[in-house]
C-alpha cells in the first residue's frame, strides 16, 4: 500500500487496476468464508448428534453480552461504509475520523469478549485454562471446545482488522494516502471489516440462540 | 524442421557457452545480478525460478525418504528401520510429496512463468503477493525441515483422528503448522491467477481464445482458493486439541472421528486434481506442438477442467467407503466419483484424436506428454475400479491404492513436470539440451515406473495393506521388483538434472521459438525480457492456428 | 500362505468368488476402454510421423457428435458396473438374523475376539463354515480397520461407536486377518490369522478354549458389579427404565423420537447417557465413561441382549 | 448524503433484525427457530453484502465472485449432513 501513483505495473489503466483489486478481495473474502465454513460444518454435526445437548450447552451462554456484542459490530460497519463514502469524496479527515471510530468499536467488541470468557472462566466453563470444568456432559464441554475456537478466531481476524484500520486511518488523515485517487484501499479494507461482521452474525445465532 | 534441430555452426560450437548472445543479455535472467536481484525481485519469471530450485529440493527430500521406504521393503522382516521409523519415513514422504511438490509444482512454477506470457500480460496481477507467497512457502517449508529434523512426525499425511490428535508421539503440531502456513501460499497464488485470468488478458484474448494449459490453471486456482481453507481451519482444529485439550473430535466428548475425515477429504479429494489439473493442460499444449494441430473439440478439453475442478468437490466421500460412513452416502458418492471419469475420458480420447493427420515429432516433450497419457490413463481407470463400492472394499488401504495413486501423481503429474521442464526449458533458459538425451530419459522413466508401480497392484489385490513395513513373506518377490524399479526410476529422474544443467551452459541458443509453436510466450525472445512484451499484442487469431503444411514439405 | 510369490489371492467365502468374478469383468471394460487409445497413439505416432508422407487432408479439429458419444457410451457401461458393485455392497449392511455374534475390540495393537459362550482369544479368529458370522466391533483407542483379504473384506473399527461386518465363510483353512488403518507405531504388525474350521471342528475348539462363563454371565456380573443393577434391579428405588426385553424395540424418548435398541444405543446410554434420554425418566444417569472398558461395555451389552421379559424381576 | 442516509437506514434493519432474532429465540424452539435464526442471519449479511460491500455497485463476475464460497460451502453442508442424517 506504499503505491503513490495511481497505475501500477501489470495494468494499463486505473479501471482496470481497481477492478483487479476488488476481484482479488472478493475472492480472498470467499477463501475466509470457506475458512469459517468448516467450523460451521462442526457446529453442524454437533447440533445434529447431539440436538438436546447443544440447546443446553447453548443456555449457558450469555445472550445478552453477546447481542452488544453484535450491536457493536454491526455499528462499526456502519462507521466503515461511512468513512468508504468520505473516501471515495476525497475527504481526508472524514475518512480518518469514521475508521477511528469503527476500530475502537472494534477494540469495545474485543473487550466485552474478554470480559465475557472472565465470566465464563469463572463458571467453569472455558476449557483449555487449567481450570476445573463444571460442564454437566461431555457433549457440552465439546460445545464449549467448538464456541472457544470460532470465537477465538474471530476475535483473531477483527484484531487483524482494528489495526488494518487503525493504520488506514492515519495514512488518510495525514494525507500520505492519497485520496479519492487510493480510495481503494479503504475500500478493500472496509470489505475485510463487513466479512468479519457477517461472520459475527452467524455465529452469533448459531452458538448463542440454540434453542 | 524445427530450430532445435539445426545444428549450429562449427565456429558456434567452439564458442558456445562462452558467449552470451544479445537476447539472453536483455532477458530477465540478466536483470540485475544480486541476490537481492532474485530475492525481492517482482518478476513472475524469476518468483517461478525461485519455486523451481525450492520444489526441487523437496522433490529430492520426498524421493530419499521414498528411497528409503523402498530399501526398508525389501526384506519382509523390515530389517532396515524400525516400526517408528518406517512410520516416520512415509509420513515424511506424503506430507513433503503433497504440500511441497505436487500441489506448487506445475501451478507455482510453469503456471507463475507462463501463465502472463500466454495470456499477453507483463505479470501476475498482484506481484508482491507472488513474492509473498514463495515466501510463506519456504517458510513451511522451513519448518517441514525442522519437524524432520526434530525426529519427525508418524501420522501418515492424512492426520487422522484420534491418532494424530491424542495418541502420536510425533511432532503433530509443528508439521500442522507447516502445512497451514503452506496453505496460504496456496491460497494467495490461485487468488493471484484467477484475478490475472481475469484481468489482465490482452486485447483479443477472449476466453475462447485462452490456452488450455490457462484454462487448466484457472480451474486448478478456484480449487485452491475454495478447498485449502477448509484443510486449514481441520488443522487449526487438531493443533488446538493436542495443545489445549480442545477435543472437537474427541469420541469421549460425543464428537466423531469421521467428521474429521469428511473435513480432510473435502480438501484433500479436490486437492488431488489440484495436482493433476495443470499436468492435464501441459499435455494438451505438448500434444498440440507436436502434432502441429488444433487441439481436437477445444471447447470440451477446456470444458473439462472446470467440469472435473467442480465434480471434484463432490466425490470425497469415496474415500470413506469403510470408514463407517452412511450406506446411502457411500452409493451417492461412488455414483458421482464415475462421472469424473467423464471430462477426463474425454481429454484422453480428444488427445488421441488431435494426432489424426498431425505432423507429430518424437521430440522429448511428446515422449512425456505420451507417457502422462499411458499412465494417467491406468491411474485413472484404476481409480474407477476403486470407486466401485464393493471392489473398495477389498483393495481400501492397500497396495492397490499406492498404485493407483502413484499412477496419477507420478505416473501422471510428474511426468508431466518433466514434459513442461522439455517444452519450455529453452524459453526460460534460452539453450538447448540434447534431445537424445530428453528421449532416453523419458523412456527410462516410463519403463522404471511401470516396474515400481505395476507389481504394487497385484500386492494390493493380495492384500498387503498399505503403510506396513512388516509383511507377509509371499509378497516379498513383488516388493523386491517394485525396488528395484525404483532404482531405474530414481537414476531416471536425475538424468534430465545432469543435462539440463549442462545445457544452461553449453546449450545451442534457441531462438524465439524452438519447436515452431504457436502461441503468444513463443512470440517473445528467449529468455524473455523482464517485462515481457515491448508492447502489449493484440490476438486476432484462434488458439494453435498451425498453418496447414502440405505433405513432405519438411521431409 | 505359500512361497515368495503369489498373483492371486486365496478365498474363503462364495463372497470373494463374487468380488474376484467382479473384477475380472471391470478388468475386461477398462481393457477395452483403454486398448482403442494405446493403439491409435500408437499407430498415429507412427503413420503421421514429422516427415512421413501421410493422407493429411482434411483434418478435423472437432466433431460434436463423436466427442459426446466417447463421453456417454463409457459412462453407460460405468452405470452397469455401479449397480452391480453396489448391490454386492448392499448386502454388507444387512446381516443375516440368526448370525452367530462375535465381539471384536480393537486397541494398539491387538485384536481381541469374544465368542458368545465366553471364549475370546487375541490376534486369531476361529469360526465355523456354513453359518454367517457377524463382528461387531469395538475400538479402544484409534480408528483400526479389521482386513480379511480370503473374505474381501474390511471395515473400520471406529472408536465411540460400534461398526459391523459379517460373511459367511465356506473354505476351512489359515487365512492372514490384519490392520488395513493405520494405528500408529505397530501397525504393520497388528495381525494374525482367521481359522475357518468346520463346525464339528469349530465346536471340539470352542470346547477346549477355557471359559468359566458365557459373555452375557460375564456382563451379568459387572452389572451387579458396577452398581448398575442398584437403579436398573426390580429391587431399586430409583426411577430407572426397566432393561428386561428391551433389545430391539422401539424406545420412545424425550423430545418426541423413538429409536431402535441396537447394540449402538445401548452403549451410548452407558457411555454418553445424556445423549438419547428415555421419555418419562429423569435424566440422571452418570456415564460410566471412565469406569468401563470397550470390552466391559460388550459385555454388559450382551448381558442386556440376553434379558427376557421379566428376567430381572425374579 | 443520499448514501449516508441509505447507510443509516440499512444499520437501523440490521439492529431491527437482531432485536428479532433474539426475541424469536425466547419464542421459538427447536427446527423452527433454527431456521427462522438462519433466516435472519442470511437477511442481514445479505443487507451488509449488498449495500456495505458495494455489490449494488459491482458487475456480475464481483457478485460471483463474493457468493461463489457461500453456494459451495452448501455442497459440504449437504454431503456431511446427509451422510449423518441416513447412517
Amino acid at each position: 500500500m506504499a503505491e503513490t501513483r495511481s497505475v501500477a505495473e501489470p495494468y494499463r489503466d486505473a479501471r482496470q487496476q481497481r477492478d483487479a483489486a476488488m476481484l482479488g478481495m472478493y475472492v480472498f473474502l470467499g477463501s475466509e468464508i470457506m475458512l469459517f465454513g468448516g467450523l460451521f460444518a462442526v457446529a453442524a454435526v454437533m447440533r445434529l448428534l447431539h440436538p438436546a445437548e447443544v440447546v443446553e450447552a447453548s443456555k449457558a451462554l450469555h445472550v445478552w453480552i453477546g447481542a452488544v456484542n453484535t450491536a457493536v459490530l454491526l455499528t462499526s460497519s456502519l462507521f466503515v461504509a461511512l468513512a468508504v463514502d468520505c473516501a471515495k469524496g476525497g475527504r481526508r479527515r472524514g475518512t480518518g475520523a469514521w475508521l477511528f471510530s469503527a476500530a475502537s468499536l472494534g477494540a469495545v467488541f474485543l473487550a466485552i469478549k474478554v470480559y465475557e470468557y472472565s465470566l465464563e472462566h469463572a463458571e467453569g466453563l472455558l476449557p483449555g485454562l487449567g481450570a476445573p470444568l463444571k460442564v454437566s456432559t461431555p457433549v457440552q464441554r465439546a460445545f464449549m471446545d467448538l464456541y472457544l475456537v470460532a470465537t477465538g478466531l474471530h476475535a483473531l481476524h477483527l484484531l487483524i482488522g482494528i489495526l488494518l484500520l487503525l493504520v488506514i486511518a492515519i495514512r488518510a488523515a495525514s494525507g500520505r494516502l492519497l485520496l479519492p485517487e487510493r480510495a481503494i484501499v479503504p475500500v478493500t479494507a472496509g470489505l475485510y471489516w463487513h466479512l468479519v461482521d457477517v461472520i459475527w452474525v452467524f455465529l452469533y445465532p448459531i452458538l448463542y440462540l440454540a434453542r | 524442421m524445427t530450430a532445435l534441430q539445426e545444428r549450429p555452426e562449427q565456429a558456434d560450437r567452439h564458442d558456445r557457452g562462452l558467449s552470451e548472445t544479445d537476447t539472453e543479455r536483455q532477458s530477465y535472467l540478466r536483470a540485475g545480478h544480486s541476490l537481492g536481484s532474485w530475492f525481492f525481485t517482482r518478476d513472475h519469471k524469476r518468483i517461478a525460478i525461485l519455486y523451481l530450485f525450492a520444489i526441487t529440493a523437496f522433490f529430492m527430500i520426498g524421493g530419499a525418504a521414498a528411497a528409503l521406504m523402498r530399501l526398508d521393503l525389501l526384506t519382509s522382516a523390515g530389517d532396515l528401520l524400525t516400526n517408528e521409523g518406517y512410520n516416520r519415513a512415509f509420513t515424511i514422504h506424503g506430507v513433503i510429496m503433497v504440500w511441497f511438490f505436487l500441489i506448487p509444482s506445475i501451478p507455482n512454477t510453469f503456471g507463475n512463468f507462463l501463465v502472463p506470457l500466454m495470456i499477453g500480460a507483463r505479470d501476475l496481477a498482484f506481484p508482491r503477493l507472488n513474492l509473498l507467497s514463495w515466501y510463506i512457502f519456504v517458510l513451511a517449508g522451513g519448518f517441514t525441515l525442522f519437524v524432520l529434523i526434530a525426529g519427525g512426525v508418524d501420522t501418515g499425511w492424512t492426520f487422522y483422528t484420534p491418532l494424530s490428535s491424542m495418541f502420536s508421539h510425533g511432532n503433530v503440531v509443528l508439521a500442522a503448522v507447516a502445512v497451514f502456513i503452506a496453505g496460504f501460499s496456496s491460497i494467495l497464488t490461485g487468488l493471484n491467477f484467477i484475478v490475472t485470468v481475469h484481468k489482465l488478458r490482452c486485447p483479443g484474448m477472449t476466453w475462447d481464445r485462452l490456452p488450455l494449459f490457462v484454462w487448466a490453471i484457472y480451474a486448478t486456482s478456484l480449487i485452491l482458493v475454495l478447498a485449502t481453507p477448509v484443510l486449514s481451519i481441520t488443522l487449526v482444529l487438531i493443533a488446538a486439541e493436542r495443545l489445549f485439550g480442545l477435543g472437537i473430535f474427541d469420541p469421549k466428548l460425543g464428537g466423531d472421528p469421521l467428521l474429521y475425515q469428511h473435513l480432510f477429504w473435502f480438501y484433500s479429494h479436490p486437492a488431488v486434481y489440484i495436482m493433476v489439473l495443470p499436468a492435464l493442460g501441459v499435455v494438451s499444449e505438448l500434444v498440440a506442438a507436436a502434432a502441429r494441430k488444433p487441439v481436437f473439440g477445444y471447447k470440451f478439453v477446456a470444458g473439462s477442467s472446470i467440469a472435473i475442478a467442480v465434480i471434484g468437490f463432490f466425490v470425497w466421500g469415496h474415500h470413506m467407503f469403510v470408514a463407517g460412513q452412511s450406506m446411502y452416502a457411500s452409493a451417492v458418492f461412488s455414483f458421482l466419483s464415475l462421472a469424473v471419469a467423464v471430462p477426463s475420458g474425454i481429454k484422453v480420447y480428444n488427445w488421441a484424436a488431435t494426432l489424426y493427420k498431425g505432423h507429430i515429432s518424437l521430440d522429448p516433450p511428446f515422449l512425456y506428454g505420451m507417457t502422462f497419457i499411458g499412465l494417467f490413463v491406468v491411474g485413472g481407470l484404476t481409480g474407477l475400479m476403486l470407486a466401485m463400492l464393493a471392489v473398495d472394499v477389498h483393495v481400501h488401504d492397500t497396495y492397490f491404492v499406492v498404485a493407483h495413486f502413484h499412477y496419477i501423481m507420478v505416473g501422471g503429474t510428474v511426468s508431466a513436470f518433466f514434459g513442461a521442464l522439455h517444452y519450455w526449458w529453452p524459453k526460460i533458459v534460452g539453450r538447448t539440451y540434447p534431445l537424445v538425451w530428453g528421449r532416453l530419459a523419458a523412456i527410462f522413466i516410463f519403463l522404471g515406473f511401470n516396474l515400481t508401480f505395476f507389481p504394487q497392484f497385484l500386492l494390493g489385490y493380495l492384500g498387503m495393506p498399505r503403510r506396513y513395513h512388516v509383511y507377509a513373506p509371499e509378497f516379498q518377490m513383488l516388493h523386491v521388483l517394485s525396488s528395484a524399479g525404483a532404482s531405474l526410476l530414481g537414476l531416471a529422474y536425475l538424468m534430465p538434472l545432469v543435462y539440463l544443467t549442462w545445457s544452461m551452459r553449453y546449450g545451442a541458443p534457441a531462438g524465439d521459438n524452438p519447436w515452431d509453436a504457436t502461441g503468444l510466450e513463443w512470440t517473445t525472445p528467449s529468455p524473455p525480457p523482464k517485462h515481457n512484451f515491448d508492447e502489449i499484442p493484440v490476438v486476432d487469431r484462434p488458439p494453435y492456428d498451425y498453418e496447414i503444411e502440405m505433405e513432405g514439405e519438411d521431409g | 500362505m505359500s512361497g515368495p510369490l503369489s498373483l492371486w489371492p486365496e478365498q474363503a467365502s462364495g463372497y470373494g468368488g463374487e468380488i474376484d468374478l467382479f473384477v475380472i469383468a471391470f478388468t475386461v471394460l477398462i481393457a477395452a476402454l483403454s486398448a482403442p487409445v494405446f493403439v491409435v497413439i500408437v499407430l498415429f505416432a507412427a503413420k503421421y510421423r514429422r516427415g512421413r508422407p501421410a493422407d493429411r487432408e482434411h483434418p478435423q479439429d472437432r466433431n460434436v457428435w463423436l466427442e459426446v458419444s466417447w463421453s456417454i457410451i463409457p459412462f453407460f457401461a460405468l452405470i452397469g458396473f455401479f449397480v452391480w458393485s453396489t448391490d454386492l455392497f448392499a448386502r454388507l449392511y444387512h446381516p443375516p438374523k440368526d448370525a452367530l455374534e462375535i465381539d471384536v475390540v480393537a486397541r494398539q495393537w491387538m485384536w481381541k475376539f469374544q465368542h458368545p459362550e465366553g471364549q475370546s482369544e487375541i490376534n486369531e479368529l476361529h469360526v465355523p463354515t456354513g453359518e454367517p458370522v457377524k463382528l461387531v466391533m469395538a475400538s479402544q483407542d484409534v480408528i483400526h480397520s479389521l482386513y480379511i483379504p480370503a473374505l474381501r473384506l474390511k471395515q473400520d473399527v471406529v472408536p465411540g461407536r460400534y461398526t459391523v461386518l459379517w460373511f459367511n465363510a465356506d473354505k476351512p483353512g489359515t487365512y492372514r486377518l490384519a490392520c488395513a488403518e493405520f494405528c500408529g507405531t505397530d501397525h504393520s504388525v497388528m495381525g494374525g490369522s482367521f481359522v475357518v474350521q468346520t463346525p464339528a471342528e469349530y465346536a471340539r475348539w470352542l470346547q477346549q478354549s477355557t471359559v468359566d462363563r458365557s459373555l452375557a454371565a460375564q456382563g451379568g456380573a459387572l452389572f451387579r458389579g458396577r452398581g448398575c443393577s442398584g437403579c436398573h434391579g426390580p429391587a431399586s428405588t430409583v426411577k430407572a427404565p426397566p432393561l428386561e426385553g428391551l433389545f430391539g424395540k422401539p424406545v420412545a424418548l424425550e423430545g418426541g423420537a423413538t429409536i431402535i435398541a441396537d447394540e449402538q444405543y445401548i452403549r451410548d446410554s452407558i457411555l454418553l447417557p445424556q445423549k438419547q434420554v428415555a421419555a418419562g425418566y429423569p435424566a440422571i444417569m452418570p456415564t460410566f465413561e471412565n469406569v468401563l472398558s470397550e470390552e466391559d461395555v460388550l459385555k454388559i451389552v450382551a448381558y442386556i441382549k440376553s434379558l427376557g421379559p421379566g428376567d430381572l424381576t425374579q | 448524503m443520499q448514501k449516508t442516509v441509505s447507510f443509516v437506514f440499512v444499520w437501523f434493519a440490521l439492529v431491527l433484525l437482531l432485536a428479532a432474532t433474539v426475541t424469536a429465540s425466547f419464542m421459538l424452539k427447536g427446527p423452527a427457530g433454527l431456521a427462522v435464526s438462519l433466516g435472519i442471519a442470511f437477511g442481514k449479511s445479505g443487507l451488509i453484502y449488498w449495500h456495505y460491500m458495494h455489490l449494488n455497485e459491482e458487475e456480475g463476475l464481483q457478485r460471483i465472485a463474493a457468493l461463489g464460497a457461500g453456494a459451495w460451502l452448501l455442497i459440504l453442508f449437504a454431503f456431511v449432513c446427509a451422510d449423518y442424517l441416513t447412517r
